[in-house]
């Protein structure tokens, strides 16, 4: 009878899947496939990295998630995963024991402000910029555009961009409670559209519908980043345990390559490593690289 | 007020209400498929997505959805059709069955995002299978088995007490009755069930993130080995599908052509969603006529 | 006269004086007593009960069980099928042919299909007329074709409905009229070769045509099963049965030949109710 | 006594032993549903009450606070979690969708059941299933293209705000309290209606006076319902709301739900933080209200059972 065989087929299935699950959990274990997990906006980057790198090196398997920085952190330190992508130093982010992670710095990337065309603003300083995002002023007209109520869009708590931007463009203040967004683009569409709005994203972001602001006269370039003249940016980390295997450290090295960087991460609207001047620790010492430039 | 003028009155606004209900919907239909259509090609439905240049197409997510769709339904239509016919048939009316119930309902009132970080950290994490379509597929069912449930008891209800009679009286188990006879008459109903949840499954988004991943790596669409990792069959594989990748490319998509993508991937979304019903409305009411009446 | 029911319920509240009113039919060797209720009690839930009294039914003979609503004639037939167990509790011994089969190690499905039942309203399967027949025979594991078209037709023709759907035997019984699917029913359950059939005031939902149909339809099956039927209509249970059971107030007040029920009655209620005063 | 019929009636039969087989099946699969339910309400709980009883919030401020900024402590040493704006705000759009939504529903559902059910059941179902189906992402993508900036020339603002998740979570209740509504209204006895019209009523004094009467703990079931729903929607609310986590002042001014702060901050903490935790006491709250919807469904659906 039709449904019989029906019933049958679907156990038959099922099983297959079990049997599938089972055989490919091993292979998980193995060497042959890694999970990275973590920052979305870090994403594009290692998944492109990670397609180069499978076709190339055959039989491994790199599998790229988001889920977001703090998933990211929290499930390489469980071991859930091989390496877990931030925006934030392991040792920013609460609930995180930074000393058992080791860290990689895969990119640079730079934050700046936009705002929304209408606005008449083009440049701002710090303590401007500060007052607009406490809630000190609230109308363009105070700070020398339109007359247009200030819309603060702000991104989540816990993002690395907000972080960086908290610490680096208004010196540490925080953002009085507004809006919150989850992710860039929307950020952008929404002061794309948005009469008075300004928030902030990556530079990667910034494209004609929304205008980028200078800090205190300095244009937010990829060059002012370099140089650190622009402090407003932060690492793009890749997170591993201590004793990771070898396609993890194999698949790191590699996204550190400068094949990666000269390419990739360059298209992606990335700073690669290389280009910095300087380099910063977590709690913000800046030095000079030596004779980094090529 | 006269009543007859009352009347016509409440007549017109009944028709009011009515109509703006459908002028909704086709403002809504008319809006996405209007901003979609014209990016959907057929390049644009079988070539992968590209992160961070034009041109990508959905053809891997829209495989995806597909894939679990079927995946997540027949992992979660057996069970539900079990607890459906329990709830309906055998179980006691007493305090714990209405407990279940209870608990069943809320299940479904839970935000999909709780769902999803369950079945993460369960699936995902504790049982090992990654992730991966499975994993999703079985997050999706805890997802759809509540509404499944619910309405695969409602169409069994709905099958008039004297259709089971007639089974007993005839030395048949209740069991018996129920699977050959009371299904067959509720199968129009069941089938609508399963159609909209279908619906639901292929637009959901926030409970993939976690599970079947937002990442859709190139397949090899002449590899019909399911163990193999670029295999489309393989159940294993990290798979974002139509829904997630909607949702990444608003959230975090730097390709320049972000908005045509996402309207067109909506587009294809909303038509699929559409076929689903049509055709679950023309196979209910084939299976309804060919059940019911003579020819 | 009008006799207030509850009243001559309470003043006759005493089972001798009512067992002086069940009149116990003659078995013979020829009609032997198949089925025979002795002390059964329904209860719904709580403690509504019902006494049903002691009543026995003879091979091939036609009993009616009449009475106004809500008299228990309905509990009562359910009850002897046990299609009421999940409902109710039925207390007391039911006797088929000298088994108590209400007992829980019965096979109850067994049972009902030697006791088979018919209901008020037809309930065809939303199948073809072929399929209803057939369909409990296959799931008891029948599948010869041959063998499956003989019980067909065979059971088409018990039913005296053959000649109007022999040529349509793979159309849906929903398009049946009421009358042709009550019949259907009625062949349907002839189809599991059944000793006894229950019905369930088969003809209520019925037109006259059909009704009488479905009456020599009885009268002919009488041959070869035993058949009690919940009637509400005095005429159709004078015409077509040998023995009548009235029923008031969830016990059986009279139980006699027919003929005498009609004619003449020993308790005064069941004269009124015969005679259209009530009910 | 017949001791061979006795055997044969003993014996156990095909049937018995199918009808044990599958209640054991169905059974089962409920007892799997009903696990995993379980499981995930004891997993929230659990994740939920850790703020309280790992964290040490005060479970009253969590209630009642009106900052949320989990990273911070405030003067006293108390991490900021009060959830009252987000629990406000998603009372409130569920409450103002609802409102919205009955008049509609309602109306529709008569139309479909009374005025003209066969262009209901060819017209009116296949939209209301339609309107199902289509995904929250792009409710909400819609809510983003065409609401906000609606609202934005209208009533000025940014356009986020309770009003836009008014609007879209309207439009994504109405097919369930609609279709729900049918049904009730399709319980009512159709002798109602005939006993109402050869009264003299007229078609609406029929709808109105007896059916809607008739039918009302099935429509407000289905009212509670579609609240239920949009209690717990999260990725269309998300994307117009605005997603700022103060008290609402005005039905323009950008706000928050409990799904949408859930949803938004879930991947930027780590498990087992209080940051984390205090996420999933919304979840639980918004557990905890589904519960309480839940209830009042059961309850009315007692009242109804009682005037029957």
């Amino acid at each position: 009878m039709k449904k019989r065989w029906l019933a049958g087929l679907l156990v038959v299935i099922l099983i297959v899947l079990g049997v599938v699950g089972y055989q490919n959990r091993q292979v998980t274990k193995a060497d042959m496939s890694i999970t990275a997990v973590g920052s979305t906006a870090l994403q594009p980057l290692v998944e492109a990295a990670g397609e180069d790198y499978s076709g190339t090196q055959l039989g491994s398997f790199i599998n790229v998630q988001g889920g977001g920085s703090g998933t990211g952190l929290s499930q390489v330190q469980e071991g859930a995963v091989e390496i877990g992508n931030s925006d934030v130093y392991a040792e920013e982010q609460k609930g995180i024991n930074a000393a058992k992670l080791v860290d990689h710095k895969v990119a640079v990337v730079g934050i700046t402000p936009i705002v929304n065309k209408e606005n008449g603003i083009k440049n701002l300083t710090t303590k401007q910029l500060i007052a607009i995002f406490t809630g000190k002023v609230t109308n363009w007209r105070q700070v020398g555009g339109h007359n247009q109520k200030i819309v603060i869009i702000n991104r989540a708590q816990g993002s690395g961009t907000r972080a960086t931007f908290e610490k680096w463009a208004l010196n540490g203040h925080q953002s009085e409670p507004a809006q919150e967004q989850d992710s860039s683009g929307m950020v952008r569409q929404i002061v794309g559209t948005t009469p008075g709005a300004i928030s902030y994203v990556g530079f990667s972001y910034v494209n004609k519908t929304v205008q980028a602001v200078n800090i205190n006269n300095v244009a937010p370039t990829d060059k002012n980043v370099e140089t650190n003249k622009w402090p407003v940016w932060s690492y793009e980390h890749m997170y591993t345990q201590k004793n990771a295997n070898q396609l993890t450290r194999r698949f790191i090295k590699y996204v550190q390559s400068s094949k990666i960087q000269h390419t990739l991460v360059r298209q992606l609207g990335y700073i690669s490593m290389d280009q910095m001047d300087v380099t910063r620790t977590v709690q913000g010492h800046v030095r000079k690289v030596e004779g980094s430039h090529e | 007020m006269n009543p007859k003028t009352a009347n016509k009155i409440a007549t017109g606004v009944l028709y009011g209400t009515a109509g703006t209900i459908v002028l909704i919907l086709a403002a809504l239909l008319g809006y996405i498929i209007v901003t979609g259509l014209p990016h959907i090609s057929w390049h644009f439905l079988t070539s992968p997505s590209k992160a961070f240049t034009a041109g990508g197409g959905i053809g891997i997510q829209l495989f995806n959805s597909f894939y679990l769709l079927v995946l997540t339904l027949l992992i979660s239509f057996p069970i539900a059709l079990g607890a459906g016919i329990y709830l309906n048939e055998y179980a006691p009316k007493n305090a714990l069955t209405s407990l279940i119930r209870t608990a069943i309902e809320i299940l479904s009132s839970l935000p999909s995002v709780v769902v999803g970080l369950f079945g993460f950290l369960i699936f995902v994490v504790q049982f090992g299978f990654g992730f991966s379509i499975l994993s999703g597929a079985f997050s999706l069912t805890f997802f759809n088995l509540p509404l499944l449930t619910r309405s695969i008891e409602e169409a069994l209800a709905a099958v008039p007490e004297t259709q089971r009679e007639g089974g007993l009286a005839l030395g048949l188990s209740r069991w018996e009755t129920v699977i050959y006879i009371i299904l067959p008459a509720a199968l129009p109903s069941i089938l609508t069930g399963v159609i909209l949840s279908a619906g639901r499954i292929f637009g959901e988004a926030a409970a993939l993130i976690y599970t079947a991943g937002q990442s859709a790596p190139a397949l090899d669409f002449a590899n019909w080995n399911p163990f193999d990792i670029s295999s489309p069959l393989n159940p294993m594989r990290p798979a974002e599908t139509l829904a997630v990748h909607i949702w990444k490319i608003n959230s975090e998509g730097i390709m320049p052509d972000a908005k045509a993508v996402s309207s067109g991937a909506s587009a294809v979304l909303v038509i699929a969603v559409l076929l689903f019903n049509l055709s679950a409305r023309y196979i209910g009411r084939r299976l309804f006529k060919k059940l019911t009446a003579a020819d | 006269m009008f006799i207030n029911p509850t009243s001559q319920h309470q003043h006759n509240d005493n089972t001798a004086w009512l067992d002086r009113n069940i009149v116990a039919p003659a078995a013979t060797a020829e009609t032997p007593v198949v089925l025979e209720t002795k002390g059964m009690h329904v209860y719904y839930g709580g403690n509504e009960a019902l006494y049903e009294g002691d009543l026995q039914f003879l091979e091939h003979q036609i009993t009616a069980l009449i009475g106004p609503s809500g008299s228990g004639k309905s509990t009562f037939l359910r009850s002897l099928n046990r299609m009421n167990d999940n409902v109710a509790k039925v207390t007391g011994q039911i006797l088929y042919r000298g088994v108590d089969v209400n007992q829980p190690d019965i096979d109850v499905y067994e049972m009902r299909r030697r006791i088979g039942m018919v209901f008020q309203r037809p309930n065809p399967f939303a199948k073809s007329i072929y399929e209803n027949i057939v369909f409990a025979l296959r799931r008891r594991g029948m599948t010869d074709k041959k063998q499956l078209d003989e019980i067909v037709e065979t059971s088409l023709k018990q039913a005296a409905i053959w000649e109007e759907v022999k040529d349509k035997l793979d159309q849906s019984a929903l398009a049946l009229s009421g009358g042709q699917q009550q019949r259907l029913c009625i062949a349907r359950a002839l189809a599991v070769k059944p000793d006894i059939l229950l019905l369930d005031e088969p003809a209520s939902a019925l037109d006259p045509v059909s009704t009488s149909q479905l009456e020599n339809t009885l009268l002919k099956l009488k041959a070869s099963y035993t058949i009690i039927i919940v009637t509400h209509n005095m005429q159709q249970a004078a015409r077509i049965s040998d023995y009548t059971a009235f029923f008031n107030l969830g016990r059986v007040l009279e139980y006699d030949e027919t003929s005498r029920i009609f004619t003449s009655p020993k308790v005064q209620l069941t004269n009124n109710y015969v005679a259209g005063d009530f009910g | 006594m017949n001791k061979q019929l006795a055997e044969q009636l003993r014996k156990r039969s095909k049937a018995a032993w199918l009808e044990r087989i599958g209640k054991i099946v169905s059974f089962s699969a409920l007892a799997l549903i009903t696990l995993t339910v379980f499981a995930i309400i004891i997993f929230v709980a659990s994740k939920g009450l850790a703020t309280f009883f790992d964290n040490h919030v005060n479970f009253w401020n969590f209630l009642t606070g009106k900052n949320w900024n989990p990273t911070i402590t405030d003067k006293s040493g108390q991490p900021e979690v009060g959830a009252l704006p987000m629990i406000t705000g998603s009372f409130v759009v569920t409450l103002l969708s609802a409102l919205l939504a009955t008049p509609f529903a309602i109306g529709t559902a008569i139309f479909m059941t009374e005025i003209s059910p066969r262009r209901g059941a060819r017209i009116l179902q296949p939209v209301t299933e339609l309107l199902v189906g289509i995904p929250s992402v792009v409710y909400g993508f819609i809510g983003l293209t065409v609401v906000v900036p609606v609202i934005r020339t209208i009533f000025g603002g940014s356009g986020f705000g309770i009003l836009a998740g008014t609007f879209v979570l309207f439009v994504m209740i109405l097919p369930t309290v609609t279709s729900m509504s049918v049904d009730a209204l399709k319980t009512v006895p159709r002798y109602y209606r005939e006993a109402a019209l050869a009264l003299g009523a007229t078609r609406w004094q029929t709808i109105y006076k007896v059916i809607l009467r008739a039918a009302t703990p099935g429509l407000l079931t289905a009212i509670v319902f579609g609240m239920a729903r949009a209690f717990g929607e999260a990725l269309a609310v998300q994307m117009v709301i605005g997603n700022a986590a103060l008290m609402p002042s005005s039905l323009v001014s950008p706000s928050s739900t409990l799904t949408s702060v859930l949803t938004t901050g879930i991947g930027n903490t780590v498990m087992g933080s209080l940051d984390n935790n205090a996420l999933w006491s919304l979840a639980l709250v918004l557990l905890v209200m589904s519960l309480i919807f839940n209830l009042i469904v059961r309850l009315i659906g007692r009242k109804g059972a009682m005037h029957k």
